[in-house]
């Protein structure tokens, strides 16, 4: 059985060792934080990528997204061709008095649109300027970080992968033929193996 | 006259403490705004609504403690007069025993107390 | 005229005591709870480690708008705070600082009028819980009540014991006639005043009757401004009165090396630890549940308190 | 420092002891006709609070130090705090408690008179030819004379008193918990623990 008491004295000990200890304390305003990657700060927009499919404002939770455009016919490009239209962005701006910040508007975008930004510091003193627009939202863009890096041992992105499997094949190709020329050449005496097609 | 004297000036420090509270009180009124609203004066509840009136119904077991306090507090103020004189020539030992016989009685009270379950609720 | 002269300076030392003392426990509070928490605590107001944070709190409160509620008794809710307070004042004259009258003003019954008048201050707080018309003030107020009436029984047979050692109940006299081995053969009675102070003024872990998890602030649920500044100020002018008084009941005021000429730093010292302890305890222990509370007065203060007069009444009759 | 008081008249004159005894005399009959008369509850309480005070402060003035501060924690400290508490719990309304009138103030201001007239007249009577000089620094210790003359002349009703407090205690313990008896079991459904051991 411990000491009667003991625990009480175990207590004391803990929060005097605490005190004597450096405190964790980040000083904000004066260093600024460290943060994590990947730190959901505020959404930024590359509207250059936006194609106004809306997807974003149908899906987010809050209906914080608020989009307006309007579309615009091109002349065809060949003539007699089919004229070509296309939506313009005239509005774009999310309401982060509302945003909560679960990403799903980052999600859904198929066109790589929205991003998380670490920026944090947007406070205003008035909630309805929380709602910010497209300029203030472009203008985040560029404190994205770009992507981090993969685990060593993580699949290939899609994209890449689909990129090496063609020059692969493109290279497999090449030699190929350079094989195949080789063979084609006349006064060469072994026939070695049938040539296909070539 | 030092008894008065003394005193007096306790009386001072009383008065000092009453000026003290009013100058601040004063001071406050013309400091701060005053701005009632309806809402501002309603009885606070975590900011839901109030619910019924502020006499809620309670349990009685409190009021046991209460009833040993005094009787307990009326015990205690008869050490201060013994312990002024009870080393004194004269007195030692027996008043010693009478207060211990007193003290006694009181203990047995707290035990009879204990026993009963009322010093405890769980 | 050199009397009055006196008179006034000392009025004049307890009250800047009774204004600068408890801020300054206060800050420390600040302070050493957050580094005990692993925190920095203020660090901008006045610049140098925000040592001027309590004084912009006093500005702040100060500004504040004074809320009576509609429902409340206007008149006894706002008389409340200074009923809290003034009692805690009326001690501090009395506490002896130093040797050779360095005193506010000596009191005969010195320990007795502590006592009695520091049970004064609870009236502030039961005064707030039933005036602010406020289920969780009412409740705040039944607990201060329950919570005074089972811990200043405990103090007063501690103090008694005391009083029983140096055969006084004069503050000065019972520092005069303290030897060293006071604080042992008092350990129990001291520890016994020092925690049945804590819960009178409720500090944690005796902080129930304002458990915020509970019932919001206790008594003091309904205060703004200046009044709640004052409240607080009762709990900090408590804490430097208490720390104090223990000091020179229990651990001999002024003596030390060179008692003659800076005793007064001594006792100013002891305090000080104590008021330490008091945070210390505040930031590594929780609040004690209701039944608890009571139960530990009644079944282990109580009972220590009396073994501990026993003790004194031997050991003394035996030694005189 | 303190020397010095003796030789100076202090700040009250030995008739200016009188006078204040006077003024808190009066003070204090106000406080106890406002006590018995106000509507309401707790402002009686509180009222009763100025009126115990203002007797405490006669003590003083009277030299009886220890009786006074005696007075005041037991009086103002507990005996009201009990009083205020058993309000709180039972019902006191803020404002006026029309109920809180027995009607019979009449009777009760004939009983309070004859009250104070055989009190007044008996300590009179009794204290005819004794007189207290307060003007001669008898505030000496008045606990030691207090405890002297207790526990070298009236050791037993002292004992005696004791017993009758153990008395009131028991009482009060069976008291109360008859009643709990008659209440119904705590509503959150635990067993009502003043059934326990019965």
């Amino acid at each position: 059985m411990p000491l009667p008491g003991s625990g009480l004295a175990k207590g004391l000990a803990v929060t005097l060792r605490t005190m004597t200890r450096k405190s964790v304390t980040a000083r904000y305003p004066d260093t600024q934080p460290e943060l994590p990657p990947r730190s959901r700060g505020v959404i930024a927009l590359f509207e250059e990528n936006c194609t106004v499919c809306m997807l974003c404002a149908r899906e987010c939770p809050d209906w914080c997204i608020y989009i307006d455009s309007h579309k615009e016919t091109s002349p065809p490009a060949a003539p007699g061709g089919r004229e070509r239209s296309r939506n313009v962005l005239d509005r774009f701006a999310i309401d982060f008095a509302l945003c909560m910040y679960c990403g799903i508007c980052i999600e859904v975008c198929p066109f790589d649109a929205l991003f998380w930004s670490p920026e944090f510091e947007y406070a205003e003193t008035d909630i309805l300027d929380l709602t910010h627009e497209r300029d203030k939202l472009r203008d985040w863009m560029w404190t994205v970080p770009a992507p981090p890096p993969l685990d060593p041992a993580a699949e290939e992105p899609k994209e890449i992968a689909a990129a090496r499997k063609a020059a692969e094949k493109q290279a497999a190709q090449a030699q190929a033929q350079a094989e195949a020329e080789k063979q084609a050449r006349p006064g060469d005496a072994e026939g070695g193996t049938g040539e296909g097609e070539a | 006259m030092d008894y008065f004297h003394g005193y007096s000036v306790v009386g001072l420090v009383a008065v000092v403490g009453v000026l003290f509270v009013t100058v601040s009180f004063t001071a406050g009124r013309l400091l701060r705004p005053d701005v009632p609203t309806q809402e501002k004066l309603l009885t606070y509840e975590c900011g839901v609504d109030p619910v019924g009136e502020d006499w809620a119904h309670t349990q009685i077991r409190y009021y046991v403690y209460a009833f040993l306090y005094v009787i307990f507090a009326v015990d205690a103020i008869f050490l201060f007069p013994w312990a002024t004189v009870f080393a004194a020539h004269g007195f030692g030992g027996t008043t010693l025993v009478e207060m211990f016989v007193f003290l006694g009685f009181l203990a047995i009270g707290l035990l009879y107390a204990w026993k009963k379950g009322v010093l405890e609720w769980t | 005229m050199n009397d009055t002269l006196h008179v006034v300076l000392r009025l004049v030392a307890v009250l800047v005591a009774f204004l600068v003392l408890p801020l300054l426990v206060g800050q420390t509070e600040h302070k050493v709870m957050a580094h005990m928490q692993g925190r920095l605590g203020p660090m901008y107001a006045g610049g140098f480690h925000g040592w001027a944070q309590l004084v912009a709190d006093g500005v702040k409160f100060a500004q504040k708008e004074d809320v009576v509620p509609a429902d409340a008794d206007r008149r006894i809710f706002q008389l409340a705070p200074a009923v809290a307070l003034l009692p805690y004042l009326l001690v501090l004259i009395v506490i002896p600082v130093g040797p050779h009258g360095f005193v506010g003003e000596a009191v005969d019954a010195g320990l007795f009028f502590v006592l009695a008048v520091m049970g004064v201050g609870v009236l502030g707080s039961l005064m707030a819980g039933w005036a602010s018309a406020n289920k969780f003030s009412l409740l705040g107020g039944l607990r201060t009540a329950a919570q005074l009436m089972a811990y200043e029984l405990p103090m007063l047979l501690a103090a008694a014991s005391v009083a029983m050692a140096a055969g006084t109940l004069s503050l000065p006299g019972i520092v005069e006639s303290y030897h060293w081995w006071w604080t042992l053969w008092q350990l129990m009675g001291g520890l016994v005043f020092f925690t049945a102070g804590l819960a009178e003024l409720q500090r944690p872990p005796f902080d129930m009757p304002v458990a915020d998890s509970e019932i919001i602030f206790g008594a003091y649920t309904e205060y703004t401004g200046l009044r709640f500044a004052l409240f607080l100020l009762a709990e900090y002018a408590g804490i430097v009165v208490l720390c104090g008084l223990t000091t020179v009941l229990f651990l001999g005021g002024w003596h030390g090396p060179w008692a003659g000429s800076v005793g007064w730093l001594w006792t100013l010292l002891k305090t000080a630890v104590l008021a330490f302890i008091v945070i210390w305890l505040r930031v590594s222990y929780p609040r004690l549940r209701e039944d608890q509370l009571m139960k530990f007065a009644w079944t282990v203060l109580i009972p220590i308190s009396l073994v501990q007069i026993a003790l004194t009444g031997v050991v003394k009759v035996v030694t005189s | 420092m303190i020397h010095s008081a003796t030789h100076h008249p202090g700040f009250l004159s030995p008739t200016g002891v009188e006078i204040t005894f006077l003024l808190v005399g009066l003070a204090t009959l106000g406080a106890a006709v406002v006590t018995v008369t106000t509507r309401q509850l707790v402002h009686a309480a509180l009222w009763l609070v100025v009126a115990l005070g203002g007797i405490a402060v006669e003590y003083l003035l009277l030299t009886a130090e220890f009786i006074a501060w005696v007075q005041v924690l037991i009086y103002v400290g507990s005996v009201v705090v009990l009083l205020l508490f058993g309000l709180m719990l039972t019902k006191a309304p803020i404002g006026h408690s029309p109920d809180a009138d027995s009607e019979n103030r009449w009777v009760a201001l004939a009983v309070a008179l004859a009250a104070a007239g055989t009190l007044v007249w008996v300590v009179a009577d009794a204290f005819r030819s004794t007189w207290i000089d307060v003007h001669h620094g008898t505030g000496q210790s008045a606990t030691k004379v207090t405890g002297s003359s207790l526990f070298r002349f009236w050791v037993l009703p002292f004992e005696a008193l004791s017993v009758l407090l153990l008395a009131a205690l028991v009482g009060a313990i069976v008291l109360s918990r008859r009643r709990a008896d008659v209440l119904p079991p705590a509503p959150d459904g635990s067993t009502a623990p003043h059934g326990k051991d019965r």
